[in-house]
């Protein structure tokens, strides 16, 4: 069997992608729920990098850097927004906050 | 053709912090798997010959944004370990089936591409940010803007009157 | 400009009347609301005088998504004697609503909501396409909300729950006639135009004739639809009389004339809606005689009299329809306005074991109902139903289905029981406990009769004899056989028939409780409404308020997502990986970018300029060749052609 | 530098207006503190700017602009009467809703899958911070949810692109269709992440739920703002890749929307209270739009179109409710006994919204309504044709059933109309009521 060192890392990276999906639903904590987010958006970069050196355009690497920033913007108001509804309760537990239902 | 040898080793490091971030039950371990989940990442951009790449991960992610999440991990009242419950294992292992076995399909019905070996320097990487990526690249500014504003919205929201309407708060 | 002209606009005679309503001006509700009918019956008189001519106008790119975008309206024949009716009904039926809303607390709204209905009614009339058609079918659905649920609260809320059913049907129908709007072809818009379709667009025809009949089907209870017609009695009597007996449930049978020619066009729809037409006409007839409730009573009779019209248009004879919805309007509208005047005098009272011997104390009701009664079995020469009735049956006879029409003749039975039953229940026999206080509730509530009364007897003279309705007709409508003054055999066996109806009907009014227990399914039918009812319920508890719960439910539906949209290709071999050509990267400047786009924009002009010019060249050149010119084709124009592509 | 003016685009124009309004509202916020009708006004000649350049560009970036322009003001009159938990936040929700209006805007425009998703972005951070900025715990958890759903498919939304990338090596929409050919299961795969990751903004099925709470539990002032531009952003965004992908990626929307339709329409039943009743139903107008986005032909004409359409009667019944909420309870308003204490133009109002939305012809709802039967009819044939056509008209029932309470208690005196709810009413109304009687116009404006 041929190993081709590409196949590998797009097998990483959905590999990747999906453990942060697990991590998304099986997680409690807020905090870790937005860490397998960021394992989810960490695959995306991945990809965006292999994709670059694939098609020899550096547009993938460029596009990586600016999907970081966002990754980093989207992280600080996740983290915000889990400070505002957690600091004053008991229990940090996403599934805490349940008033609205129905 | 790429070094077969260390892209297996990072990728496999890559695969397995990736696993102890959603497995790890301490927040503060999670963190830390998380920074060695993007120090791999960084050194198999590296055997990528993506140096640009490898520099920025290493500098945004495990500078900032772990560092962000040990922060806050500090701050909130975590109560140590996080107890999960059966029900939501089973719900990640689902999750972790159904998503692998979609994009497993789409990955197995396509064929790669692949160009000649190529190293980009750090100014063909930053040249498409003044071509085709100006707008983009531009309106980061306002989109970070944006995030520290509502950061700190958010923030003052809560400061401005600590005891008035807390009825959602147990305490 | 002529009276056509001005029914063009009928619809917008309600609104300075609506407006007033809405704004509570005219201090006595009302006083001034019957003015807008009024002058809709005066303008359709006026247009009869003028010789009953046509007018039509057209807003050009209304909508302009529609292959027939244009805001039509268009008055015939056809819209003008539909007017005619809705004209003298309301007029009727407005006056009569100043007594019998006159202490009622929001008397204005309900004048308001009418004048809307009217207004809706006359644009659903005069409509030139189905899209303006739509307009008005969907207001005059919700001005039947509306005015059903008017006293909302009463009952628990059962009127708003009534309101709600006519909703649901009205919905199922709008949906059909939404469709429909869909289906029609390019070119087709013109409603008259519809049946042109068959010809054009053959394979839409059945289509369209099912979505238009399934829409009728709503608006005039007709089949699986009629469950909302009964309940929508909970509306005041005058509603029930206006919209619910004369016209916004014939909307539907004027409907089905309008579009005759597609329905007539697939066999298998006309057959079906005949034969729904029939079975409505029975059933319903059979449902009046277990009714607690003379008000339910009388709407069955009016599923049942509908149905008879279906029937007469899927059997091919529109204008028999057409002709018993005018009579039906004015008696059926009297006896709903008689019943009215019961409920009025005994305070609300509606059930037909709490009255009884009423004929003395309301003398003018008595007369009216009776009236009303021999109209619907067709009582020959003095009303106007017998004339109608005997067109719908013999045309029915005359189909190439004829067992419909000895259907129909057995329904004549059960028509005299019913109404019989209800004439012996409420006004003879032994007066039940709330007709000891029932007293005259004012004079305007037998005057307002007056004119639906001489319509019941006088308008089957219109055609019976004279033939003016066929005449004004024949260019819109199929007409049939002319209908003659002297009873036909066939009329006198329905009457005979229908006189021991009313006398099995009077028996039945005898018996101690003067109604049928009801059968057991209205029970088994309520019980899975509830069960029903809880669906929604379980659907939206699926928002259980826990966030991993959500976070679960969408990740399993991308992945899902992910599967459906992979599937086409899923399990094919790998294509073998492609070895791409190395292109160096060379970033793109946005500002060279947009001149290079700008050069390749004035290339483009410039080679189509170019081929421009050569065209009018050639044409030139066949204008030449096509004028006779015998010169032979200049030079250029071979080469020309040759380097076009 | 005039020669850079020069070559500038009228859409960028237009951003430019919006960043700089945002950057003046942050800039003089302690001072705007004091002054709402500054702050208001201030955020309205930014939108009216962005809305001028918005005339001059031809196609669709123009529609939007509008749309954009329209929301942006209507939020900057509502300001007055936004029930914020700290009424001193007012400058910095004046600056994300332009913020939004950005995001909205950006992706409209956008002809590179990473403008979307930066639009995408711009619209979840100002989304979740103004629902958040609400009175009480409620908005904070409505917030909290809306933007953790939100991350989770924006990642999604990222690896999709991504994904895309390493297909066929551009981030171009137009260099989309070259990818979508067969064993090229990537690609597919791909799109239909980034479409799943957009419909969260659209509210579509199985992504419905943040968007369910913070409709809920956001300040109605901003909430119908916070609708209108994500679902603006999302419609353009789906539309885009949905023309440029396969049959497969059009008829998940396809499938996906007939289930959304289902669902919002039972669903909606069996709600008693306002707010949920327009969460839920926007729900099933986010139906509507996926089917109208995903359609091959007339896909972005139509969506933009319903957009407008829908956008304008959920503003103005948002309009109307804006501030009428007590601080606890804001969207306690129970279907029965809804009247108290609205007024009579407020009452009218939402009269007015709830019939448009519920499809009642002539008005705007009904023409939206059409237009994606049209498309429907075209794309998909008879039976999703008449599907939608009875979700669409079966939604009559619940819109309009407290109507008959609205209009009793429109006699009722409510609390006194301040001149920014009043503007506010009269400028959604007459939107309304002019697509009511030209719904042409406004679909050439979306076509052209």
């Amino acid at each position: 069997m041929n190993l081709q060192p590409e196949p590998i890392i797009v097998a990483t990276a959905v590999f990747i992608f999906c453990c942060g999906a697990a991590g998304v639903a099986l997680r409690k904590n807020p905090i870790g729920l937005l860490m397998s987010v960021e394992l989810m958006i960490n695959a995306a970069i991945l990809v965006l990098v292999l994709g670059s050196r694939v098609h020899g355009n550096p547009m993938g690497q460029t596009v990586a850097l600016l999907v970081l920033v966002l990754g980093a913007a989207e992280a600080v108001v996740g983290l915000a927004l889990a400070l505002a509804v957690f600091r004053r309760r008991a229990v940090v537990d996403v599934d805490a906050p349940q008033e609205i239902r129905g | 053709m790429l070094p077969l040898v260390p892209v297996v080793v990072c990728c496999a490091l890559a695969a397995l912090t990736g696993i102890g971030v959603i497995a790890l039950r301490r927040p503060v371990y999670v963190a830390v798997a998380l920074l060695g989940h993007s120090l791999s990442l960084a050194a198999l951009y590296l055997a990528m010959s993506a140096q640009f790449s490898a520099a920025a991960q290493t500098l945004i992610y495990s500078g900032a944004i772990v560092v962000l999440f040990l922060i806050v991990v500090a701050l909130l009242p975590s109560g140590g370990a996080e107890q999960t419950s059966w029900p939501r294992m089973a719900a990640g292992a689902v999750v972790l089936v159904a998503m692998l076995a979609g994009l497993a399909t789409a990955v197995l019905a396509s064929g790669l591409a692949h160009a000649n070996r190529e190293v980009f320097s750090v100014e063909q990487v930053g040249a498409p940010l003044f071509a085709e990526l100006l707008l983009p690249f531009e309106l980061t500014a306002p989109l970070l803007l944006a995030a520290i504003v509502a950061a700190i919205a958010l923030w003052r929201r809560q400061e401005s009157r600590p005891t008035a309407d807390d009825e959602g708060a147990r305490p | 400009m002529s009276a056509a002209d001005l029914l063009l606009w009928s619809f917008l005679f309600p609104l300075p009347t609506l407006v007033l309503s809405a704004l509570g001006l005219p201090k006595r509700a009302g006083a001034l609301s019957f003015l807008s009918p009024l002058a809709i019956l005066v303008a359709g008189v006026a247009w009869l005088a003028q010789g009953a001519g046509s007018a039509k106008v057209a807003v050009p790119d209304f909508v302009r998504f529609l292959p027939d975008g244009a805001f039509r309206l268009t008055v015939d024949p056809l819209a003008g004697v539909m007017l005619l009716v809705v004209g003298f009904v309301s007029t009727c039926v407005f006056v009569y609503s100043q007594g019998y809303m006159a202490h009622d607390e929001r008397p204005h709204r309900f004048f308001a909501f009418l004048d809307f209905f009217v207004a809706c009614m006359c644009l659903l009339v005069v409509a030139g396409n189905l899209m303006v058609l739509l307009i008005g079918w969907t207001g005059v659905g919700i001005a039947s909300f509306l005015l059903i649920s008017f006293w909302w609260q009463k009952d628990g809320g059962a009127p708003l729950k009534a309101g709600y059913l006519a909703l649901g049907a009205n919905a199922i129908g709008d949906a059909a006639l939404l469709v429909a709007v869909v289906l029609v072809p390019s070119g087709l818009g013109e409603l008259s135009g519809l049946g042109a379709i068959a010809h054009e667009a053959p394979e839409r025809a059945t289509a369209l004739a099912w979505c238009l009949v399934i829409a009728a089907c709503a608006k005039s209870a007709q089949g699986p639809l009629w469950w909302w017609l009964p309940s929508a009695m909970a509306g005041p009597t005058p509603v029930s009389a206006l919209i619910h007996a004369a016209t916004m449930v014939a909307a539907g049978v004027y409907l089905l004339v309008r579009t005759a020619g597609v329905i007539v066009d697939a066999p298998t729809v006309a057959y079906t809606t005949a034969w729904i037409g029939v079975w409505t006409a029975l059933l319903a007839g059979v449902a009046s005689l277990w009714q607690p409730n003379f008000k339910r009573g009388l709407a069955y009779s009016t599923v049942s009299q509908l149905g008879w019209m279906f029937t007469a248009v899927a059997v091919g004879a529109p204008f028999a329809a057409l002709f018993h919805l005018v009579t039906h309007a004015a008696f059926k509208a009297m006896l709903f306005l008689s019943a009215g005047t019961v409920i009025a005098a005994t305070h609300h009272e509606e059930r037909i074991d709490q009255v009884g011997g009423l004929a003395k104390k309301l003398p003018f009701a008595f007369g009216y109902f009776v009236l009303g009664t021999a109209a619907l079995i067709g009582t020959p020469i003095v009303t106007a139903g017998s004339f109608s009735k005997d067109a719908i049956l013999e045309a029915t006879l005359a189909s190439p289905w004829p067992e419909l029409g000895w259907l129909l003749l057995a329904g004549a039975f059960l028509t005299g029981a019913y109404a019989g039953r209800l004439l012996f229940g409420v006004f003879l026999g032994a007066p039940g406990p709330a007709t000891e206080h029932a007293h005259h509730p004012g004079k305007i509530f037998d005057l307002a009769l007056l004119p639906l009364a001489a319509g019941a007897i006088a308008l089957g003279y219109l055609e019976a004899g004279t033939g003016a309705l066929s005449g004004l007709l024949h260019d819109v409508v199929a007409v049939g056989e002319p209908v003659h003054v002297q009873p036909t055999l066939l009329g006198l066996g329905a009457f005979a028939i229908g006189l021991f109806g009313v006398a099995a009907g009077a028996l039945l009014a005898r018996t101690s409780t003067k109604c049928l227990p009801l059968p057991p399914f209205a029970e088994l039918w309520q019980a899975l409404w509830g069960e029903a009812q809880a669906i929604p319920e379980g659907v939206a508890a699926l928002h259980t308020g826990r966030v991993s719960r959500y976070a679960l439910i969408v990740l399993l539906g991308v992945a899902v997502s992910i599967g459906v949209a992979v599937a086409p290709v899923a399990g094919r071999e790998a294509p073998p990986p492609v070895e791409t050509k190395r292109r160096p990267y060379v970033p793109t400047d946005p500002r060279k970018k947009k001149d290079e786009e700008r050069r390749k924009k004035k290339e483009q002009e410039e080679r189509a300029r170019r081929q421009q010019q050569r065209k009018e060249q050639q044409q030139e050149m066949r204008l030449d060749a096509t004028r006779g010119d015998l010169k032979p084709l200049k030079a250029p124009a071979k080469p020309a052609e040759g380097s076009a592509p | 530098m005039t020669d850079l003016l020069a070559d500038l685009s009228w859409t960028s124009r237009a951003e430019l207006i919006l960043v700089g309004t945002m950057l003046a509202l942050l800039a003089l916020a302690p001072r705007l503190e004091k002054s709402t009708t500054a702050t208001s006004l201030l955020g309205v000649f930014g939108a009216l700017g962005a809305g001028a350049c918005g005339l001059q560009v031809e196609g669709l970036p123009r529609l939007g602009m509008l749309v954009v322009a329209v929301g942006v003001v209507v939020a900057m009159l509502l300001l007055q009467v936004a029930e914020l938990f700290d009424l001193r936040q007012r400058p910095e929700a004046a600056a994300l809703v332009v913020v939004g209006g950005l995001g909205a805007l950006v992706i409209v425009a956008s002809r590179s899958l990473l403008e979307i998703a930066i639009g995408v972005e711009l619209l979840s951070l100002s989304g979740a911070t103004l629902v958040a900025l609400g009175r009480g715990q409620r908005p904070l958890e409505a917030a909290f949810k809306y933007f953790l759903l939100s991350a989770v498919t924006f990642a999604m939304f990222l690896f999709g692109m991504a994904l895309l990338f390493l297909a066929n090596g551009s981030f171009g929409l137009d260099a989309l269709n070259e990818v979508f050919g067969p064993g090229r299961g990537v690609a597919l795969a791909g799109a239909a992440l980034m479409v799943m990751g957009l419909a969260f903004k659209l509210a579509l099925l199985p992504v419905h739920f943040g968007a369910l709470d913070a409709y809920t539990a956001g300040p109605a002032s901003l909430v119908g703002f916070v609708m209108l531009a994500s679902k603006l952003g999302a419609a353009a965004g789906i539309a885009k890749i949905a023309s440029a992908s396969g049959a497969s990626v059009q008829q998940l929307l396809l499938g996906a929307g007939l289930l959304t339709i289902g669902f919002g329409v039972v669903a909606s039943f069996a709600q008693t209270e306002l707010r949920r009743l327009l969460a839920y139903s926007a729900v099933a107008h986010a139906g509507f739009l996926a089917i109208a986005a995903g359609s091959p032909k007339l896909g972005m004409p139509t969506a933009l179109f319903y957009v407008v359409c829908y956008g304008a009667a959920a503003l103005l019944a948002f309009a109307a409710l804006a501030g009428t909420g007590s601080a606890a309870n804001d969207d306690q308003l129970p279907v029965a006994r809804l009247g108290n204490g609205l007024g009579r133009a407020r009452a009218l109002a939402l009269v007015l919204a709830l019939a448009s939305l519920a499809g009642v012809p002539p008005l705007p709802g009904f023409w939206a309504k059409l237009a994606v039967l049209m498309t429907a009819w075209k794309a998909w044939g008879p039976v999703p044709t008449a599907l939608v056509a009875l979700g669409g008209v079966i939604g009559v029932i619940y819109y309009l059933r407290p109507v008959p309470d609205l209009l009793a208690q429109s006699k009722q005196e409510g609390p006194r109309l301040s001149l920014g709810v009043a503007l506010a009413l009269a400028l959604t109304a007459g939107l309304v009521l002019f697509l009511a009687f030209a719904p042409g116009w406004g679909y050439w404006l979306a076509n052209n």
